[in-house]
């Protein structure tokens, strides 16, 4: 019987090695692209594994090292955590097979650095999942960021260098200037740095005080991209589309809801926020960004844009679960991080998979092309069904939580919104199936798709149906987390 | 009454000495003036310790088999004597470093030596930028 | 014999070096008169670990020299305060001495070597010695020692560059100017107490209450000690005299020169004076805590628009000195022991970012600025290394040691409710990244010149590996530097509360 | 300068008088006023006065400057010196009382020689600062 | 002791006088010439004022060393100071700030002479003691400095022992020499 510790170092460590052996590996192309998947693969399982020790209501916890009194760095799994560190392990795989086609098929250069920052930053997001108290989640969150840079200004031209400072300074800028100030103001509070089940800041901090706590909290994590700091996800999109799909779909976004909602429960506490209506700025703050975003997502012709900017409204989805402070929405914003995850990877994907086989970006050109790469737009138009919500499709589990949430802390405008912005996503992401199933096509163009980036998109697409089904464990570890 | 008053010119003459160095050494840009100011500056200064050690109707500070004199303060004209001797390192420091500046630079204007370092400045930087940023394409 | 050493260690620590060189001056032999620094570096540094040995023994070591009682003789006083100064200096003389050995003979013609390490150990004996006196004049004349000293180690600068000379004779200039009104206010204190002793200062200023000429003692010696300690706006001299000394020198002095004038200006303002006394309060309310958010900002944005590296690097020193004399600004025990761990932490970043650039500057033979660094790294991958660590040290990236300091200054100001200084703080430490981004994006991205045929040398790099390690080690087990500074606070105001 | 015979013999006369008068300051200074500083500086001044008016080669011939430089080290190492010997005595640095039989002789003893150490570093300094200038100046004009 | 006071005000007078005709002069030969005079005088300030040895010094070494160096490298510099062409008013207010400060701590400075005065109370007494029973030497200057605060003397002795090889190691270096080390280093040519 492997202990837990164990899983937990698997899991983290997987990703680690790989980042490690990779470069070792820069002369022998095939050895190194195995390299990724095998690691998913491993670190999935470790997932797994500590997932279902969860469920069984355990706590996995790991010191690393003890840098001053009150200063560590250590791993405490909790349900939140299990989940994410699940999705990101999980969907590293198919990533890690995905952009090995994609990078081949585009012949793309320096690939043996983009594996190894690839594989530090997967290692990143599962630290931040597993992190045990604040100073560890700060810091993975850094981390992140800096292993993240390489691979946005990956392709060393003006633009990327230029998209890549923009990058890093609003997300270093913002973490630095609020979130660490904010994590210090809570150690200053409660005499620590760690958080519990229930909210740590009950009793310690004036309730008056709450919302400005907040609002250094939700301004200083630039990676859940709430208006006005949004701004780096759409230029994060000069990146290769792998990048964009693991990273600005699954990882560090995600990394950003996910530390949002920890912030929200494990430090704040549902009840605490519930009881002062500290956050209720936060639900406006959110609602807005989330319209807003989709309103320009449907004037954004570049696909990736678009789904960029779509990205960003989902985010603001799960921020506003969080913000609603009621048990449902909660676990609604939860189950949103993993059925957008799946939905959205796809969606990237298939962008990615566009661009390799017919070089083509924009949305304008697509018209009529469905007929020939037609699996890819299947693929596509399921991913979409997915985020827009529609059963059979696993986002319409998070969805209908969040409504009931939404329902239940009585902030009933908040469904309008909702209503509204699944409208709004329909239009703007079955354009694009719609024009290239329906359209005639206006030019001819030879389309030849690599196995290897085809095999993943239909995984995840599949992905996104099965979850519909298995969906419960999640659910039980959602419930777990809060009551 | 005469006797305070005059005890107060004493120092009043004194840190206005002080004041006069020191004008020398920040206002002026000449660099031998300014070392000038700064000998005048450390001179005064002395004079302000040594009044300090001053005794009414004292004697110097050498023991004489007279019972009952007076003595004025030793321990600063002990402190005094180090800082003289400190003082003219000083100087000769900053002088040698004024003959430098002028055999380098030709004089010993401030404005001069600034208006040149600055030309030097911008060479510096100019005879570099061909080999300057060129991103990888 | 090491009983006689044991109980001498205060004075060795600087008599060594002292004595030393005057040897070392005469020596003809170049390499001889190196290896005679470095041992001699070596073995202050030893003394002084067993002096903080011993003075984690007896929390307080006085050795009265002449054996005159004090306040009659001069006195030496070392106690966990004055350990944490000596510490650094000891520390980075002895690497910056094995540092030298190859970048001193190429900017300094032959003749003249030996006298520039017997300069060397003046300069860093006078340091020692001004940390550890309890006496305010003897602390004037080692202020002399070192100032001098580190004038004329500046002023070889003039070989490779004549503008080393003109920074020469401003550092003078000024410095001395600084000296003297230190002196002057020595000289008021002195009149209307009759002592120098610094003790026996303290216990005789407390008896006295409002009189003028005790104000304006005060504020003298402050003023002349901010002079040598650079704190904005007194530090105009700084840049140039780093920027144009020659390479060792400059790393000599950015990381330890200002430290020790920085731990004086603690010593006057909590020990010497009260720290409860309303003239300290309102001096550090309503003068230091200003001008120190004023340097922070000042020297990080002059770094940004300053093109010649060297001096980028002298602009976020003033910036840094910002930080630690903000955190004695605050003044409550947590913040001063943050300003202690400022002053080892920086001590170790600043010089080895100094080191990193002047070894790049020895390889391709030019004088660093932002357009010819582009690709060095990629050329020198080792310093390049180094130099990446030691500034995500400096912005303060976890795990280095620049990001404890930071942590530390940021939670005490936090819990003296200002949540607005640590803002500030953050600020300037957030614009500080763009410096370093400029430079790091500009060594390793931008496109260089090719075949440099650039061989690392093991004794450039040597030193600047243990360096970094350092910067590294201490961020991840800072217990060692935290204890010791908050036991230094703990002492320094424990005394009078 | 060195044309003028008046100046010639006045120097060759006044020089030696200068030296006995500079070693009267020196050792008389515990009585009256005087000791090491301004005995060093009246020392140098000899020497000045006789490389100014004999010039400076003839000046360096009557006093090189290895031995300056030697000399000029020598004075602090004495000084060092009598505080280290006082240390390995089993007392502080620079307490004379170890030094003589009596606490008293030890202090005279002490002080003779610290003060002797002073004069040489001083004296030396001020020949070399002289020497250094002047040659700087000859330098100077040869360029 | 008037008489004492008149003279030591007429002598500052005079220093004061001094230092205004620094103030103005612009010939660099006319201010060395001030300077040796203002220590001069500033000797004889100190003789008024019981301190032989400082007056001994300060003529030996202020009027005496200072000016041979003075003339020295005067003998290699321009004669002439430049007209300032910026305005001096920045200087001249922090100037008399600080005389301003002094001035008015002076009422609070201990009356000149006033044997009651702290200084006078605390150590002194104890040097002259000292000197007479525990070292023994008539000129209690000498005793301070050589053995009471020897170790004061000792660092500036090195003081001294600095700036003599300072200015050695300085004035050293003339350009032949470095050209010849430049050229010694190969001079790597980049692009």
């Amino acid at each position: 019987m492997i202990s837990l510790e164990t899983y937990i170092l698997i899991t983290i460590l997987s990703p680690l090695i790989v980042f490690l052996v990779t470069p070792l590996l820069s002369r022998n192309p095939n050895l190194r692209d195995l390299l990724g998947p095998l690691g998913g693969v491993i670190s999935s399982y470790g997932a797994i594994e500590i997932m279902n020790a969860v469920l069984e209501g355990k706590i996995p916890k790991l010191d690393v090292l003890d840098i001053a009194d009150g200063i560590k760095i250590g791993f405490e799994v909790t349900p939140l955590g299990a989940i994410f560190g699940l999705v990101a392990s999980v969907l590293w795989i198919f990533a890690a097979i995905y952009s090995v086609g994609y990078m081949r098929g585009n012949q793309e250069k320096n690939q043996t650095r983009f594996y190894t920052f690839y594989a530090m930053a997967v290692h990143a997001a599962l630290c931040i999942a597993y992190s045990g108290d604040l100073l560890t989640l700060f810091i993975f969150y850094e981390v992140l960021t800096f292993s993240t840079y390489p691979l946005v200004a990956h392709k060393q031209n003006e633009l990327a260098q230029k998209a890549g400072r923009l990058y890093m300074s609003i997300l270093v800028g913002s973490s630095v200037i609020f979130l660490l100030p904010a994590i210090i103001c809570v150690w200053v509070l409660t005499g620590s740095l760690d958080m519990s089940k229930n909210g740590v800041l009950e009793g310690n901090l004036n309730p008056e005080y709450a919302p400005y706590l907040l609002a250094m909290f939700a301004f200083g994590i630039g990676k859940a991209a709430l208006i006005p700091i949004h701004k780096w996800l759409p230029a994060a999109m000069v990146a290769p589309t792998p990048v964009s799909a693991l990273l600005h779909a699954v990882a560090v976004v995600k990394a950003g809801v996910f530390t949002m909602l920890l912030i929200l429960t494990n430090v704040f506490g549902i009840d605490f926020l519930s009881k002062t209506g500290a956050s209720t700025w936060l639900i406006w703050l959110a609602s807005f960004t989330l319209l807003i975003t989709s309103i320009i997502a449907i004037y954004k012709d570049d696909i990736k844009a678009r789904l960029a900017y779509s990205t960003i409204s989902q985010l603001s989805y799960i921020t506003l679960g969080g913000a609603l402070a009621s048990a449902m929405a909660t676990q609604g914003a939860v189950l949103h991080i993993v059925t957008h995850a799946a939905g959205k990877i796809t969606l990237f994907f298939v962008a990615g998979a566009i661009y390799v086989g017919a070089k083509m970006s924009k949305i304008s050109e697509l018209n009529g092309h469905g007929k020939s790469m037609p699996l890819i737009f299947l693929a596509f138009f399921i991913g979409s069904l997915s985020i827009i919500g529609v059963p059979p499709m696993a986002g319409s589990w998070s969805k209908f939580f969040l409504m009931l949430g939404a329902a239940e802390s009585g902030h009933l405008f908040v469904l309008v919104v909702f209503s509204i912005s699944t409208i709004l996503n329909a239009y703007y992401l079955m354009e694009i199936p719609a024009r290239a199933f329906f359209l005639k096509k206006d030019r001819d163009i030879k389309v030849k798709m690599p196995t290897l980036i085809t095999i993943p998109i239909i995984c995840t697409c599949f992905l996104t149906i099965i979850l519909f089904f298995a969906m419960e464990p999640f659910q039980k570890l959602t419930s777990i987390m809060v009551n | 009454m005469i006797s305070s008053s005059l005890g107060v010119w004493n120092y009043w003459v004194v840190f206005l000495l002080m004041m006069i160095g020191l004008f020398l050494v920040i206002g002026r840009k000449n660099l031998l003036k300014k070392i000038v100011g700064l000998t005048i500056f450390q001179t005064s200064v002395f004079l302000l310790y040594i009044t300090f050690g001053k005794i009414q109707g004292g004697t110097a500070p050498i023991l004489n088999n007279i019972n009952d004199t007076i003595y004025s303060n030793p321990l600063p004209h002990v402190l005094i004597l180090t800082a003289i001797v400190v003082g003219v390192a000083t100087t000769a420091l900053g002088l040698s470093l004024v003959l430098r500046i002028n055999s380098e630079y030709g004089s010993i204007e401030e404005d001069d030596i600034s208006a040149q370092d600055l030309v030097d400045y911008h060479e510096l930087i100019e005879t570099n930028k061909n080999v300057s940023a060129k991103f990888k394409k | 014999m090491t009983d006689i050493i044991i109980k001498n260690l205060p004075i060795l620590v600087v008599i060594c070096p002292l004595m030393m060189s005057l040897i070392v001056v005469l020596i003809p032999y170049n390499f001889l008169s190196w290896v005679i620094t470095l041992s001699t570096t070596f073995i202050t540094f030893i003394f002084s670990l067993l002096l903080y040995q011993e003075v984690y023994l007896h929390t307080s070591i006085s050795y009265a020299l002449g054996n005159w009682a004090p306040p009659l003789g001069i006195e030496y006083v070392i106690d966990k305060v004055s350990i944490v100064p000596i510490i650094i200096i000891s520390l980075i003389s002895f690497i910056t001495t094995i540092f030298s050995s190859k970048i001193m003979p190429a900017e300094i013609n032959s003749s003249s070597i030996s006298k520039v390490y017997s300069l060397w150990l003046l300069a860093i004996a006078g340091l020692i010695g001004l940390v550890t006196t309890g006496d305010a004049f003897n602390l004037f004349v080692f202020l002399e020692i070192s100032s001098l000293a580190s004038v004329a180690l500046v002023a070889m600068g003039g070989q490779k560059d004549k503008q080393g000379l003109v920074a020469a004779y401003n550092y003078l200039v000024l410095g001395a100017v600084g000296a003297t009104l230190y002196v002057i206010g020595v000289g008021l204190l002195y009149g209307i107490t009759g002592t120098l002793n610094l003790a026996d200062l303290s216990k005789r200023i407390a008896e006295i209450n409002d009189n003028k000429a005790l104000i304006a003692g005060f504020g003298f010696m402050i003023i002349g000690i901010m002079v040598k300690a650079a704190v904005f706006p007194l530090h105009i001299w700084l840049p140039r005299a780093y920027a144009y000394a020659p390479s060792a020198v400059s790393v000599l002095l950015a990381a330890t020169a200002t430290k020790a004038s920085l731990y004086i200006l603690a010593r006057i303002l909590f020990s010497v004076f009260d720290i409860s006394d309303t003239l300290i309060i309102n001096t550090l309310q309503y003068v230091i805590l200003p001008l120190s958010i004023l340097a922070m900002f000042a020297g990080t944005i002059m770094a940004i628009f300053e093109k010649d590296i060297k001096r980028l690097l002298a602009h976020s020193s003033i910036a840094q000195i910002g930080y630690i004399t903000l955190a004695f600004a605050i003044g409550t025990k947590a913040s001063v022991a943050a300003g202690f761990i400022h002053l080892f932490n920086h001590a170790l970043i600043k010089g080895a970012l100094f080191m990193a650039i002047t070894s790049m500057s020895f390889y391709i033979n030019k004088r660093i600025t932002i357009n010819n660094l582009s690709g060095l790294g990629r050329e020198m991958p080792i310093t390049f290394v180094c130099f990446v660590i030691c500034s995500l040290s400096l912005a303060g990236i976890p795990l280095t040691a620049g990001f404890i300091s930071k942590l530390y200054i940021i939670k005490a100001s936090i819990s003296a409710d200002g949540i607005w200084i640590a803002m500030l703080i953050l600020a300037s430490s957030a614009l500080s990244v763009v410096y370093l981004w400029k430079m790091i994006e500009a060594l390793w991205f931008h496109e260089g010149p090719k075949n440099l045929l650039i061989k690392e040398n093991s004794l450039v790099y040597i030193p600047l590996l243990i360096i970094t390690f350092l910067n590294i080690y201490f961020g991840l087990d800072a217990s060692l530097v935290v204890n010791s500074s908050f036991e230094a606070s703990e002492q320094l105001l424990g005394a009078r509360k | 300068m060195d044309k003028n015979p008046i100046l010639r013999i006045a120097t060759k006369i006044l020089f030696a008088p200068i030296i006995l008068f500079g070693l009267y300051v020196q050792f008389h200074g515990d009585f009256g006023p005087g000791g090491g500083f301004q005995a060093g500086v009246i020392f140098a001044s000899a020497f000045i006065l006789y490389a100014i008016v004999f010039g400076l080669e003839k000046g360096k011939e009557l006093f090189p400057l290895n031995i300056n430089l030697f000399l000029l080290a020598l004075g602090g190492i004495l000084y060092g010196g009598v505080g280290i010997a006082s240390m390995l005595l089993g007392e502080e640095f620079l307490s004379y009382n170890v030094l003589g039989t009596s606490n008293q002789a030890g202090q005279h003893i002490g002080i003779l020689l610290v003060e002797f150490g002073v004069g040489l570093t001083v004296s030396n300094v001020m020949i070399a600062l002289f020497y250094a200038f002047a040659d700087f100046k000859r330098s100077g004009e040869t360029k | 002791m008037i008489s004492e006071l008149i003279i030591n005000a007429f002598l500052v007078s005079i220093m004061l006088g001094i230092g205004i005709a620094l103030l103005k002069s612009r010939s660099v030969i006319y201010t060395v010439l001030l300077t040796s005079a203002y220590s001069l005088v500033a000797a004889l300030m100190f003789i008024s004022l019981d301190a032989v040895d400082v007056a001994f010094t300060e003529a030996s070494v202020g009027a005496g060393i200072s000016t041979i160096l003075f003339l020295a490298a005067m003998a290699f510099l321009p004669r002439e100071e430049e007209k300032n062409v910026t305005s001096q008013v920045f200087p001249a207010i922090v100037c008399l700030v600080l005389g301003g400060i002094l001035i008015w701590c002076s009422y609070d400075l201990p009356q000149i002479g006033l044997a009651s005065s702290p200084i006078h109370q605390h150590i002194a007494p104890e040097y002259i003691a000292g000197s007479r029973n525990d070292i023994g030497i008539p000129n209690i200057v000498t005793s301070v400095l050589a053995s009471y605060r020897g170790y004061d003397t000792f660092g500036e002795t090195i003081v001294v022992f600095t700036a003599g090889i300072a200015v050695l190691a300085i004035l050293k270096n003339n350009k032949k020499e470095v050209k010849k080390l430049k050229s010694k280093k190969k001079v790597l040519d980049n692009g």
